[in-house]
């Protein structure tokens, strides 16, 4: 079984990473640069969002938590679009490694949206008054923390790793063409009784360093998304093709070290 | 007609079987034997596409069966381990949808034959439910008398829980089959009394 | 500079529950998180490898051949 | 051969041949509907305004809930016994029969409910106008849940507390066809017409029939696996 | 034979066992939980005031309606792989390990959904005092429902569409409890005091306890024949 | 030991058996036979009190076994059909619970050792879904091997889907039994290997 690696992925065209023997040390040798890329701009984002950007004058202190608020939102949005988008690649293509992506990501797009939520929640209260009202925005987040859940639960009650992976990425295109339809079915439903609406705005000038703030932080949430998805999917390649000769390599490489 | 190349079947940590192969002709038995827990259900599974094998292919008629499946489907007869039957339904009404579901549009009285000449004429009526166990097996074995314009018969074990009379009966049945130019793949651990003995398969000489 | 003091810092305008809660909890994710994927890292060598080591590398394929079943 | 088409005929009259062998499962979701319906009176309390004021809401509910409830028998007992191993081996298109269960599910669970939702309205002194909305919105709606959900259920298919992994799947999907049936009959008692509410469930009801018999097609091949 | 009480801590620390190796299965009662009492606002619209004054009540039907549904998997199992004949023929009495899958099942499935249903009382914005009530009232009432749920699970074993079947056998028997439970949480906003809803509930959980399991014990028997 | 009276067995409009008496002393095995539905599994369950007969009496150490039935149990051995298996338990945790749950405190070591008696050795941490159907089987057969405390054991075609090896051994365990002073009820529609034929109970001549 050993001899059993696909002989007719080693061509030179870009496929070639499309091979899990091949993206497991890219993704080793990358991983670390972009959590050492996502820590500084956490620093510098975290710097410009505490002792450059300027208090609001309408909420005062508490819109700091826009920082980590508004890139973790899209940051749980956008994953499940990639998740959807590998699981896609991996039903038509039939590449292991798309669906091993998809898996990867699952986690950190559940986490960013629990994020959202969560600081969501905190800064409702103070400026609502409340932590929850069903808005639009808010429910949809929480619809789609139970996609995620739904995905996650889906993948790990199924034991055998290929059979897990396909019904996974089913629930995460049927999810994908849903994330919309609810994004507006909540809009619609709640536009009547639409929460405080919050304005952040004040003179330009601060305007821009609390945009550049956010952004550099979501640039930072990419960095570390990417970073952290190519971390867990090296353990899940490894395990998928334990039988190879190439693991038996990195295993005793692993070991000795 | 039926051939298979270089077929590994992995489960969880264990490999069962590689580097299987195997080519079977029209008219051919082929018994798949082996102690329990070495393969030979999950070998017949992948034989008929319910699973993917690790590594390899199965060829019918020299083509791939992923690329050719509605055709391949329409001429074999599977019966695996779960006999397919519904509790709720008759004897009569379970084989009739089994045939209709795939695609052989068989009259109502041959159905009612093959019941009979498999020893079911008494329990026509009765719901599945209350059959006893070599009465359930013999339901899904009733297929094997009318669907006679499938030439390949994948069997899991065709003689579990079946009486001495009803096993001789259905050896004789399946020789007639490939005397008549079809193609039978079988396990059993019993000693079945076939006139000629089977070409068999030993995955205990295969296990990794 | 925005702050006075560092306690005027750690009291963000009297919003400290709300900030530094939804920092918290954020840190605290991305350290479990990390955590967590480093544990299954060497889980899944540890595991991988002594599972390597229970059934060595199989014997040679028997090489059926075609012929040995027709 | 008999052509494409004998599996759907075949399965379509075999299940709805089932649901009258068993005849109490008919009765059986229908008296779940309305057992939730009636439920909720106790728990909120009798109040006659707060009572109308909810009532549509509380019937889309519970109808979504007793679709769910009776979902997770869609494929079981077929995968239990085998039958849907044959089913898989048959030449015909696996989506052709897939769509025959579906139907004869909905017509078995959801056709009831839609039948007997005008009556449990008038408990809830729902006003006359709105009852003629809310039934075609369940007859729109309840077979969007059916299709919806056949997917969860073959995607849950033999996993142990399938049941209620399958809830987790599909309510959040289920969530659209919520807000634009209840919103359909809010729409109306608001005096805004609920046409465009209808489109919509109507659009919906399209796009599951088109798509859905695929995806869970493809499900349940993974799940004999 | 080492006595009796061999077969309870077997019985208990299995269904333990098991639950923990299916680990999805306990989060996933849950969050069916979670999802029928976030479902709500999408039927009945997310007015505050309205949804602080239904809150409690869609609570305790959530918690119930949930419990009814983990409650059919309670003897399914065992039943269709023959253990439940195996235990019918251990010579240690019958009520005791249908006492021990009952608690196990509910520090699964029950317990759970007290701890977190004060925090899903905050999506309703329910008052702060009420949710200590809250809490208490599931707490002495989800076993109640699980003790009167086995029974129906057990008298509806092995029956086609015994999942509704059961809701509509246990759902009268659960209307009590409802009343009560929702009922504690109300006196309380009301500025009323539970202690009588909340004693009303001790006593039948202790009723419960005395003579379900023998109830229980009874069907089973009659299922396996 | 165990002993029928007068047995009559109706099921639905059919009546099995009736007038059927036996007496099983210790050392016995009986081997129930007869063709498919004739009623062996029936009786079986009217053995162990799992169902109840139309008429007569079953009679253990002289007593109605309702009258003394904890007692009864408490000796007794029944393997059906089914093979009490939970699907996410493992071999071992398996075998264990039915001890524990029949009142037997079998120290854990006894059981391991049971299992890799039978040939389970390498399954002992796989969830039991995943074995084959000859392993599954194993599984329950694997009680044999521990509690040989109980003196009566009733078991329903105890030799299906075993392989040949495992058969031999299986029939060389009971007759050891019965040597012990055991007593074996059995059904088999195979011929196992026992050296010295059991006594056998023919349904087909009782039939009515
Ligand atoms: C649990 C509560 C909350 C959730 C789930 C939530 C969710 C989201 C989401 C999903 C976004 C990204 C939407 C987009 O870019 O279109 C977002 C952006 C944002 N949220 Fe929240 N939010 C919550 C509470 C709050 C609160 C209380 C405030 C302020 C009072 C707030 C202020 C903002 C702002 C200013 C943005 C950026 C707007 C933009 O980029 O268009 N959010 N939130
Ligand atoms: N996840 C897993 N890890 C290890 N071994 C596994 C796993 N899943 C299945 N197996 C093994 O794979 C084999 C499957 O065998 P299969 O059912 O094909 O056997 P079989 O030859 O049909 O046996 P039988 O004669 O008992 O029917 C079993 O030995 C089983 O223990
Ligand atoms: N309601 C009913 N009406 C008529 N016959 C019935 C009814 N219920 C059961 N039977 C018959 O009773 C018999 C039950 O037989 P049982 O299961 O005891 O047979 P068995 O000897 O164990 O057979 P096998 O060798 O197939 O296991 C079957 O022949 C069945 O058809
Ligand atoms: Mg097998
Ligand atoms: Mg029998």
């Amino acid at each position: 079984m050993r001899d059993l690696d696909n002989k007719d992925l080693r061509g030179r065209s870009l496929l070639r990473f499309a091979s899990p023997q091949v993206f497991y040390p890219v993704a080793g040798l990358l991983a670390p640069w972009f959590a050492g890329i996502a820590a500084v701009l956490t620093v510098i984002g975290l710097y410009i969002g505490f002792f450059v950007a300027p208090t609001d004058f309408q909420q005062g202190e508490v819109y700091r938590v826009i920082f980590i608020h508004v890139p973790a939102a899209w940051m749980s949005m956008l994953v499940y679009l990639v998740m959807a988008f590998w699981s896609a690649v991996g039903l038509v293509m039939n590449t292991r490694l798309s669906f091993m992506m998809a898996r990867a990501l699952a986690p950190t797009g559940a986490i960013f949206c629990f994020i959202a939520l969560w600081t969501g929640a905190l800064w409702g209260k103070p400026t609502w008054g409340t932590y929850w009202v069903w808005d639009a925005r808010l429910t949809s987040q929480l619809l789609l923390l139970f996609l995620y859940l739904g995905y996650m639960a889906l993948t790990e009650a199924i034991e055998d790793a290929r059979r897990a992976d396909r019904a996974g990425a089913i629930i995460a295109l049927v999810g994908a063409i849903n994330v919309p339809i609810i994004y507006f079915s909540v809009q619609w439903w709640n536009t009547l009784h639409q929460g405080a609406s919050v304005s952040i705005t004040k003179a330009p000038t601060m305007a821009t360093t609390m945009l550049m703030g956010m952004l550099i932080m979501a640039i930072a949430a990419w960095a570390y998304t990417i970073a952290v998805a190519f971390w867990r999917v090296r353990p899940i390649i490894l395990e998928r093709e334990r039988h190879t000769d190439w693991v038996g390599a990195e295993l005793e490489r692993l070991g000795s070290r | 007609m039926l051939a298979a190349t270089d077929l590994a079947c992995l489960k969880g940590d264990r490999l069962l079987f590689r580097a299987l192969g195997l080519v079977l002709d029209a008219g051919r038995m082929l018994r798949v034997a082996g102690p329990n827990g070495y393969g030979k259900t999950s070998l017949l599974r992948i034989l008929c596409g319910l699973s993917q094998p690790e590594h390899g292919m199965v060829r019918w008629r020299g083509r791939d069966i992923r690329a050719v499946r509605d055709d391949f489907h329409a001429e074999l007869l599977y019966l695996g381990h779960a006999p397919a039957l519904n509790d709720l339904l008759t004897p009569l009404e379970n084989l009739r949808f089994a045939l209709h579901a795939g695609g052989d549009a068989v009259p109502e009285a041959d159905c009612v034959a093959a019941l009979e000449r498999i020893g079911l004429g008494d329990q026509l009526d009765l719901p599945a439910r209350v059959l006893s166990q070599g009465q359930r097996r013999r339901v899904g074995l009733a297929r094997l008398f009318v669907a006679g314009s499938r030439p390949l018969w994948v069997l899991d074990e065709p003689f579990t829980a079946l009486d001495v009379a009803a096993v001789a009966d259905l050896a004789a049945t399946l020789e007639a089959h490939c005397v008549a130019g079809g193609i039978v793949v079988l396990t059993t651990h019993q000693d079945a009394p076939f006139a000629s003995a089977p070409d068999v398969l030993d995955l205990a000489e295969l296990a990794c | 500079m925005q702050w006075e003091s560092w306690s005027a810092f750690w009291d963000m305008g009297g919003a400290a529950v709300f900030v530094w809660g939804s920092y918290g909890v954020t840190a605290a994710c991305i350290v479990a998180e990390l955590m967590l994927v480093f544990r299954r890292r060497s889980e899944t060598a540890r595991r991988l490898s002594r599972l390597r080591r229970a059934a060595p590398s199989g014997r040679p394929a028997p090489g059926v051949s075609e012929e040995s079943v027709r | 051969m008999s052509g494409a088409g004998s599996a759907f005929a075949a399965v379509l009259r075999r299940d709805l041949t089932l649901a009258w062998r068993g005849r109490a499962d008919v009765l059986v979701t229908l008296a779940f509907f309305v057992v939730v319906v009636c439920l909720f009176p106790f728990g909120v309390g009798a109040e006659t305004n707060q009572l109308r004021a909810i009532g549509p809401g509380v019937l889309w509910v519970a109808a979504l809930l007793s679709t769910l409830l009776s979902l997770h028998r869609l494929f079981a007992q077929d995968h239990a016994d085998g039958t849907l191993e044959q089913l898989l081996l048959s030449p015909e298109p696996a989506a052709l029969w897939v769509t025959a269960k579906i139907v004869a599910h909905w017509i078995v669970t959801g056709l009831p409910l839609v039948v007997v939702a005008p009556g449990l309205a008038l408990l809830f002194d729902v006003e006359r106008d709105a009852l003629g909305v809310l039934t075609v919105s369940l007859a729109l709606g309840t077979p969007i849940l059916a299709l919806i959900g056949a997917i969860g259920a073959a995607l849950t298919l033999g996993l142990r507390g399938g049941g209620v992994l399958l809830a987790l799947l599909v309510l959040p999907l289920y969530v659209p066809v919520l807000i634009f049936g209840a919103g359909a009959v809010d729409a109306v008692l608001g005096g805004m017409g609920a046409s465009a509410h209808l489109l919509l469930l109507g659009g919906g009801l399209l796009g599951a029939v088109a798509l859905a018999p695929f995806a869970c097609a493809a499900a349940l091949r993974i799940a004999v696996e």
